[in-house]
């Protein structure tokens, strides 16, 4: 049985997102800056992709900047919110523990920049609360970026309060919603977001392909120079197909967001149960407040890399946060903000479920994961000695 | 691939997996905190090894490295074994990626950390320097080389 | 009868190009970074994708780095090389006054940061000297870049031997090649090209890719910040359908480059002859020295847009230098550059071919564009001026 569960990683592209882009390829190649009908065409299909972008978000098609994918729209939010604040002598920036990199790389640069940013805790149930947003704000605040749900642990940020509080301030939000978007409802503007990063290739759109909502009234600033593409704020010949490609993801899974949110909480949560039965198991990340699809857990004992190509022996497709499988020493460093000591950390394994995952392949999981974990731990030095009693379980 | 079919064939069916009960020698190096432990059982027959075992907390590299290196000394005279390097246990599995050649280090020094075990438990004399220290492992940065 | 003539602007894609990219959107869609096999095929396929590239370039594959197109490539080499000098106090750059916007609003955007620019003259026939480089090169030079092939009028420059000067001299050398790949022979070492900006879809291959080659020992600054793809220096899960698409289409152009230039180079001369016949016009740009598929050429009296519109109309699709279609009022900066008066300029003509042009089209657009010239300068005042001796040509 192949089961693919790194839906969080990338997903299979759909039918009809692949089919939006096919025209375009072959047929309505032509460059939409061009004057001729091909061109004006294409003009026009980028228009619809914009209004289809932006009615899925609730703002308007000219708050939708389109880009190669999610970390650049992180990079020129955070750039062009920190202009923002440097015109305004604001420089202090609030943010998570547990940002994605394309976020997190990009505040270092800024600091380095003599920006100065506060990096909220997120606790060990991955969550932080518009309070302690509110609590950080300074006068010279210039932007509060959290991540709309954290892309190892899937835990669900308070967005639309912390919006609130944000616009309160008169502090520029932005929020990186790669992982939720396409899986959540979102409503920039009932959420009182101001920024907003996406990418098509998380809910079966292309990938290299993604987009940056920032409300009307906030300036971008370039990070690629060049024509005039995106009004002057994203040079480089419209990527057409993509484009398209990702309007019809965007569309198709937004009619069925409720449905597949259901469909696929329903096995998280089997999955889940069922993995937590293994002894000395821990859940990563608010048990509720969680992505339909996400299933992060620590096991005690084992190393994530390990556990993952056994698991890939029997055809599952998982991800881990263990530092051992990124090549860098570190494990995750959202493990870390949550509060997991790193030997734990690096026994990790993360699920991630899209509407397609089937009942029997939760069965299988639930069938051959408990199996690897215990291999693992029958080899494992640390394993032993826990047992044996040299040394305290971290997860009881 | 990331591994070659030697790594996986290793990492999949480990040679000389477990404990020895009463070893001669046990040799441990790495860290938790860093992500890997390896634990080396010897049972020594007039300097020669005649049984290993081990056991590793660690990644594919970490877990086949083991296994090609205990392949490797297993009935080899001490002296032999004293001069295994990672870097052949690395070739015999035909290579590993850069950022895990650390790992079959890992094996190597659990290996010489096991014999020099067996030295000093039965007062044998030996050359230090053969040896390496905890303190010269950087392996991680982050470690704090406390052993736990 | 369509015709389209804009290729410099966008290309068709190939159909060993899609079918390349097909099946890495529903098949092969693991992310590359992931550990399981359907990453790992990902990331051979990646890596074969990177070899492809290399070797049509002439440079090792680890000196390929994978952007989202020409306007990323450009931008992120200037911003390399930039900072490269910056660490060596060498602050001076030397390029074109004709370079694409992607290359030239990056050159402002470093002149703000300190940079001195000389903005070497491409004279008349739209080419520079690699005497001109030398003479302009300084102690504190860091960087020339020049394009390998001018995108409006197709001039192409001795990139050859002005990358021997800057070998010479120590400066590292960046070439625009985005006009030239596929199109003419390129090998980075005998030419001694330091850094190399292409992108896929001016040579039938997908939107929204394309590549920097950097010289090993190079060290790139990223333009995008985040994960650790392409070795830390652009983030941003990997387009891989669009890297396969562009290998493919890579490929094959230039195992048919001779015969395609040939083919490609003998309509456009059928097309300039005639073109030329046509009173009061001339050619933009070396008539030896320029791209296969490059037709340049100022109508005196009318105005680019008016004769796009009316070309479009019968089924011609072509552009113009003209201001007026890319929004600014201006006209090209390019035209100007060779030394164009402004009134000239704003009545130019781009055609570019590719070798799915054929004879018979040549023929109906040198049926259809003189009737269309005729028919504007029957409205125009300034023919009427002209005509009547109240001005004199610009054009004889
Ligand atoms: C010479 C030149 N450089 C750069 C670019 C930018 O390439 P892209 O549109 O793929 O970003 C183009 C084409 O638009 C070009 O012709
Ligand atoms: C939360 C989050 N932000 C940003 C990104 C970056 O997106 P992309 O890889 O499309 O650049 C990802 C995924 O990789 C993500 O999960
Ligand atoms: S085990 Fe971490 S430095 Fe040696
Ligand atoms: S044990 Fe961590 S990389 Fe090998």
């Amino acid at each position: 049985m192949k089961v693919y569960a790194d839906n969080a990683a990338t997903t299979k592209m759909s039918r009809k997102s692949i089919e939006a882009m096919l025209p375009y390829m072959e047929k309505e190649y032509g460059n939409p800056s061009s004057l001729y009908r091909l061109g004006q065409q294409a003009a026009e299909a980028l228009d619809e992709a914009r209004e289809t972008i932006a009615r899925n978000l609730g703002c308007t098609p000219a708050e939708i900047t389109f880009t190669s994918g999610g970390s650049e729209s992180d990079n020129q939010a955070l750039l062009s919110a920190a202009a923002i604040g440097e015109r305004k002598g604001r420089k202090h920036i609030i943010s998570t523990a547990f940002e994605h990199h394309a976020v997190l790389h990009m505040l270092k640069k800024l600091e380095k920049r003599g920006f100065e940013v506060t990096y909220l805790d997120v606790h060990e149930n991955g969550i932080v609360s518009p309070g302690q947003v509110e609590a950080a704000i300074r006068p010279d605040t210039c932007l509060v970026t959290v991540m709309y749900a954290n892309n190892e642990i899937g835990t669900i940020q308070p967005v639309g309060q912390i919006g609130a509080v944000c616009r309160t301030h008169g502090v520029i939000f932005h929020t990186d919603a790669v992982q939720a978007v396409g899986h959540l409802p979102i409503n920039v503007q009932e959420e009182n977001i101001d920024m907003l990063s996406l990418s098509a290739h998380k809910f079966h759109g292309p990938k290299g392909i993604g987009a940056l909502y920032a409300k009307k009234g906030i300036p971008l600033t370039s990070l690629i120079e060049g024509g005039a593409q995106e009004r002057g704020k994203r040079a480089g010949t419209e990527n057409v197909p993509a484009i398209m490609g990702m309007a019809a993801a965007f569309d198709e899974i937004s009619a069925r967001m409720e449905e597949n949110s259901r469909k696929i909480s329903r096995l998280r949560d089997q999955l889940i149960d069922g993995l937590l039965a293994i002894p000395h198991s821990v859940l990563n990340g608010d048990r509720d407040r969680r992505l339909p699809g996400n299933v992060n857990i620590c096991f005690e004992g084992i190393e994530g890399e390990s556990l993952l190509l056994l698991l890939d022996e029997k055809g599952i497709s998982a991800s881990s946060g263990s530092a051992c499988t990124s090549g860098s020493l570190d494990p995750s460093h959202v493990l870390l903000a949550i509060g997991r000591p790193h030997e734990i950390a690096h026994g990790s394994l993360r699920l991630s479920l899209c509407e397609t995952n089937t009942e029997e392949e939760i069965k299988y999981l639930l069938r051959e994961i408990p199996e690897v974990v215990e291999y693992l731990r029958s080899l494992s030095p640390v394993w032993r000695d826990l047992q044996e009693g040299k040394k305290d379980y971290v997860i009881q | 691939m990331l591994y070659s079919k030697k790594v996986m064939d290793h990492f999949t069916h480990p040679r000389n997996v477990g404990v020895i009960e009463n070893p001669d020698g046990v040799g441990e190096v790495g860290n938790a905190k860093c992500g890997d432990i390896m634990r080396i059982y010897l049972k020594i027959d007039h300097d020669t090894i005649s049984d290993v075992k081990f056991e590793t907390f660690g990644c594919g590299s970490a877990i086949a490295s083991s296994s090609m290196a205990t392949e490797m000394i297993k009935g080899k005279p001490l002296s032999e074994a004293l001069e295994l390097t990672n870097k052949a246990v690395a070739e015999a599995l035909d290579g590993l990626p850069a950022h895990k050649m650390h790992c079959s280090v890992l094996a190597e020094e659990a290996i010489k950390a096991a014999i020099q075990n067996y030295y000093e438990k039965n007062g044998i004399a030996y050359d230090a320097g053969q040896f390496p220290d905890c303190e010269s492992c950087s392996h991680c940065a982050s470690c704090d080389k406390s052993g736990n």
